[in-house]
């Protein structure tokens, strides 16, 4: 490690990768058991790339995510309580049951929006980052979205203009191996298809953006190679690129078979669970105990089980209440 | 005919096998289709009976590979290829209608582009306002694609094998409540014929033109009108590019009433195109006003309570049949 | 009012200067609308006026540049951006009808996406299939867009000056055989609420409802008629999303007879959903079936010939005029 | 020259610029005197790309074009009557008068059309790629496009998946330094936006793409490169991109004002005309005298005026003829 973090951001960084898993597990369950309606894809075992990412934001900072956004949310800072609401489809959801899993936003807090098309938040960050280059310079934008986006055409066109432009973003590829069935770049036997040949770093130097490929299951990698991209994008130094390379644990939804991926790939991967190891890193560092980090894991579990006990009981939208909401003005 | 039952997900997938066997030119494209055999699975066996080099996993990249399965159609083949959902088709729609649709006319009519395009539509899974969308309106709208969408086992498998022989574009949309729907289907291939409506079940008070999902519906208000002595006529037009205008005029000039049911938006959809046909060319048998059954215009809402209250439904239909049997 | 008259090119342009002098939150982005000053010249000497801060040129990644409007536009600016020709939506359209017109529904209604994206849009300069089309009716069947098109330099710079101040996503649409078109511009500025049509003349045996360019044909079918003693009243909606569907109903319920004129394509179009809706709320009223006057479901053809042929005109107006007040 | 041309073939490259040139100036001419129907977007300058290219071609290749199509049209043997007759919208044009200058096609002798939406025609020509790698292995497809177009979206998506899948295809920007007034790379004084930050060749070989730089106002230059380019594709080693530099004389369509650059600059790039170059090339390689040149000249020109008075004198089509040729069945 070449930068110092301070105990309690290392503390809160924790704090929040235990929520996001014990969000994303408690929701697999809650599919499971045919509480959640519609499709739910789940971020547990990538956790390392939004926390490392996000916890160098300050107030007046962007970020767009993707249909797999529930951790971007959850390390923003949006309401688990509003977040679980929504899932469920109540009226008290953080989009009163409007948007579910695939539409989760917070704009008061810089969170612009998961997003079911693949790439589609990608050049919508941009835009953010050029509104924060005219009228807030210093503050940032970041996209996330996975190594299956990096391959659709406005993705593409985003890292171009932002390039010429010279705007304050920085991308952030979740490469986690897999768009639904499809490898992103080293073939296996089940799934002998790649969907790209060269590295996504190197795509991204081949536009002129400074990009690194970053170790996405070691919180710290990431939020090191984060802090550098960002702090460059603050002084106006241009976009940058993050290649985090990472692994979901659970289907690509909810539901998925995974004829594609073996379970001893799956094991091998979690061998490297971002939680663990940082876990043992802040035990070896001395910045924690063992009991002090579980602590912290069942404050997570609690949270989210109050979370789950009210949207149970929260009350689902009037009907009416699919009229509302299209332009701000009545009119439909 | 065999009365043998099968899924609508399975006839599709028969329909595939038997015109990849039938012509080494037919080849299947798109994300997800080979390894994951397709993610509704309707391509599912097809990459291990007919070789990677014929069942073509994609990257995420539409415009790209769809652009591709034109190409390829205009020199030679016949590739069916996947837009896995219909509200997708803003990542490629300029290949689907500037390129596709407008190739034989803008270039002389000397050239065919018989590239088959499937996709899923419609609601009623919770999958809100990106992945609920019909919006088949959109692609009619456009000269030069045909416009497909079956509503039985049946209608699908030998629909499929007619626009995979078509040699014109087109547009197959497969509603995604269907996909487990059970019907007898024959083992072995037919064709369906393209802008031939089915009367999937003959009235004579009130004439109900529905697609898809919501031709089930429909037969469901029929059912229940029955009850009350109301005579239901439900059209399938099946394929909206061509129209089978003859048998909805027919059957309204026999009715003298009619409701339009359809799962797409209101605003400039398929049940206002063919309420105008009918207030222009069957004016004068017209008993009551035109009756259209839509989606309002607002996005698909997510939660389960607001998605019913948007969705056409048996329910709604019986309301407007009742209205329309009462008035004047 | 000044009695100055002006181009549709100089009103639309002069809505800009105003608006981004007022607000300095108003961006204007697009392929050639700084050095080049629009191809169109819509947006002449912005770029010396207020700078490349403001006004960007952009390179031909229409969903990478539209998307980054949507998203400045959802944190705060109000980009007017712009799509050079409708007939290329097919290469951005996610961005605008998933993205621009669905986030604030999705989002539970906390947020606003103000972007306008102009556009241009019609047939008649032997443009060919890819630059010809008009294609409102596919923006306006998507909820969650406003569809705003002007046909007088008066409106345009009305609408325009509304469009910008507005809080939705919405897409203006700017016809080519208009821009050099004159009329009367004040000087200063001011709006044009939308959602209210203008009746462009009044009349009392048939009624007119026309779009754009079309308006200038409709109006000059209405002086043939008036010759052979036909009452025209023709009716401008101005925009489509809002609909003014209250001065059209009560023009029908006046005349009893109607035909829409709308140069998008027939299958699908704005001129079926009009219809549709006279054929439902006024039925009773109608004295003549409800006629179309439409563009036929082709490509646009390139030669002057064939496109002449296929599109509408004031010709064609007075035929169906004729019709209609002599049938039944 | 590392390459041995035979004479007969550099004779005919010649000819096929010059005659590229005769139509090009003609149709600007014609234009002007508000002959040609629509939108109308001319070559000339650019001759040493589609024929350098088009040269190495066989029976069995295809190419797909761009709205500046005529070079590619002309060089792949399309019919000159009945081009021009198409540019009249004369129904004995090669579309019946259905296309126009835009949308100009013979897919008989491989060209695949021109095409009015920038970046359109290279996923079809990955298409064209995919069935001859299937049906015909060893030929190849040809994609050009502009500078402009490598921004789109679907372009960079094509780049991507002809190296996954190895197509047999050759990517030709032709860099003409802009897209109407933006300019590709190196900003002027008039024009200071750029629409890109690294070179084409550097973003392709980011794909994986075998890529080169090219002189595109040396026809031999691009010849030689497309020789390689083309080998490799037809050996099965999958895509490459040429980068060719070069220069559109007219504006963009005809009837541009040109505010976006300077008389000087054109100048400058006449000096290094394509047909100028390869005519002193071959008159100080021995190929041909500058009296046989001429004479070949002249023998396009007249070609190009027969072609001009046929059209002329062809009628219109029918307006019946518009409802035809939608479907291949009747129905529209
Ligand atoms: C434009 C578009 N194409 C396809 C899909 C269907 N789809 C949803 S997620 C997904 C895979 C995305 O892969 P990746 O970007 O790697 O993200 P991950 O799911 O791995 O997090 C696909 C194909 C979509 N939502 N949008
Ligand atoms: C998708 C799309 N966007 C914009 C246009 C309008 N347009 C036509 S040609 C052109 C410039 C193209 O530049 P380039 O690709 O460099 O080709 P060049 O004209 O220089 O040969 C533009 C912007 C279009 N036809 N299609
Ligand atoms: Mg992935
Ligand atoms: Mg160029």
């Amino acid at each position: 490690m070449s930068i110092l973090v301070p105990r309690d951001k290392l503390i809160e960084m924790y704090s929040i990768m235990v929520l996001i898993r014990a969000f994303e597990d408690r929701a697999h369950e809650l599919f499971a058991a045919g509480k959640l309606p519609g499709f739910v894809h789940l971020y547990a075992g990538e956790e390392a790339v939004a926390v490392g990412v996000i916890s160098n934001l300050v107030k007046g900072d962007y970020i767009t995510s993707t249909h797999r956004g529930h951790g971007h949310c959850i390390a923003m800072g949006c309401d688990i309580k509003g977040m679980m609401a929504e899932l469920y489809g109540k009226r008290t959801g953080i989009c009163k049951g409007k948007g579910g899993s695939m539409h989760i936003a917070d704009f008061e807090i810089g969170m612009l929006g998961a997003n079911g098309i693949v790439g589609a938040g990608v050049p919508l960050a941009v835009g953010a980052a050029l509104a924060l280059k005219y009228r807030s310079p210093g503050n940032v934008a970041v996209a996330f979205f996975g190594d299956g986006a990096m391959n659709q055409g406005c993705v593409m066109e985003a890292l171009n203009v932002a390039t010429i432009w010279k705007l304050p973003i920085v991308f952030t590829v979740e490469d986690n191996q897999y768009a639904i069935s499809m490898r992103s770049m080293a073939p296996t036997k089940l799934q002998p298809r790649v969907a790209t040949a060269r590295s996504f770093a190197e795509r991204a130097v081949g536009f002129g953006i400074t990009a690194v490929t970053v170790d996405g299951m070691d919180v710290l990698a990431v939020y090191e190679a984060a802090k550098a991209a960002i702090e460059r994008a603050r002084r106006g130094e241009g976009p940058s690129l993050l290649d985090c390379k990472t692994y979901r644990y659970y289907g690509h939804f909810e539901g998925d078979p995974m004829v594609y991926r073996s379970r001893e790939e799956i094991e091998e991967w979690r061998k490297r669970d971002p939680i663990r190891l940082f876990k043992e890193r802040l035990i070896r560092m001395g910045v924690a105990t063992e009991h002090e980090l579980e602590a912290l894991r069942e404050k997570a579990l609690k949270e989210v089980e109050e979370a789950v006990s009210r949207a149970e009981e929260d009350p689902y939208p009037e009907p009416s209440e699919a009229y509302t909401d299209v332009f701000t003005d009545p009119y439909y | 005919m065999s009365e043998r039952v099968i899924t609508f997900v399975e006839a599709l997938n028969e329909a595939l096998s038997l015109e990849m066997e039938r012509d080494p030119n037919v080849i299947v494209m798109g994300e997800d289709v080979g390894v994951y055999g397709g993610i509704f699975g309707v391509s599912k066996g097809l990459l291990e009976r007919f070789g990677s080099d014929r069942v073509i996993d994609t990257p995420i990249s539409e415009g790209g590979f769809i652009g591709a399965a034109i190409g390829a159609s205009a020199v030679g083949l016949r590739p069916v290829v996947e837009l896995m959902f219909v509200d997708f088709f803003g990542v490629t729609m300029d290949q689907i209608y500037n390129q596709a649709a407008k190739m034989r006319y803008m270039f002389g009519g000397k050239i065919k582009v018989c590239v088959t395009i499937r996709t899923t539509i419609g609601g009623g899974l919770s999958a809100a306002a990106q992945h609920s969308q019909v919006l088949y309106s959109i692609f009619a709208h456009v000269p030069g694609l045909k416009a497909i969408i079956p509503s039985t086992p049946y209608d699908a498998k030998g629909l499929l094998i007619s626009a995979i022989r078509d040699d014109n574009p087109k547009v197959f949309f497969e509603h995604k409540l269907l996909y487990g729907v059970k019907g007898p289907v024959p083992k072995e291939s037919y064709t369906i014929p393209f802008g031939v409506a089915d009367v999937k079940r003959e009235g004579s008070d009130v004439t109900v033109i529905a697609l898809a999902y919501m031709v089930h519906e429909a037969l469901k208000a029929a059912e229940e009108l029955a009850k009350e002595g109301v005579s239901v006529e439900v059209i399938d037009p099946r394929t909206i590019v061509p129209f089978d205008k003859e048998t909805v005029l027919k059957s309204v000039k026999k009715t003298g009433r009619v409701v339009i049911v359809d799962e797409d938006y209101d605003r400039c959809g398929f049940a206002s195109w063919v309420a105008a046909i009918i207030a222009d060319e069957a004016f004068e048998y017209l008993d009551a006003p035109v009756k259209r059954i839509t989606t309002p215009n607002v996005p698909i809402p997510f939660s389960p309570t607001l998605e019913r209250e948007i969705l056409p439904n048996a329910q709604k239909i019986v309301k407007a049949v009742r209205q329309v049997v009462r008035k004047i």
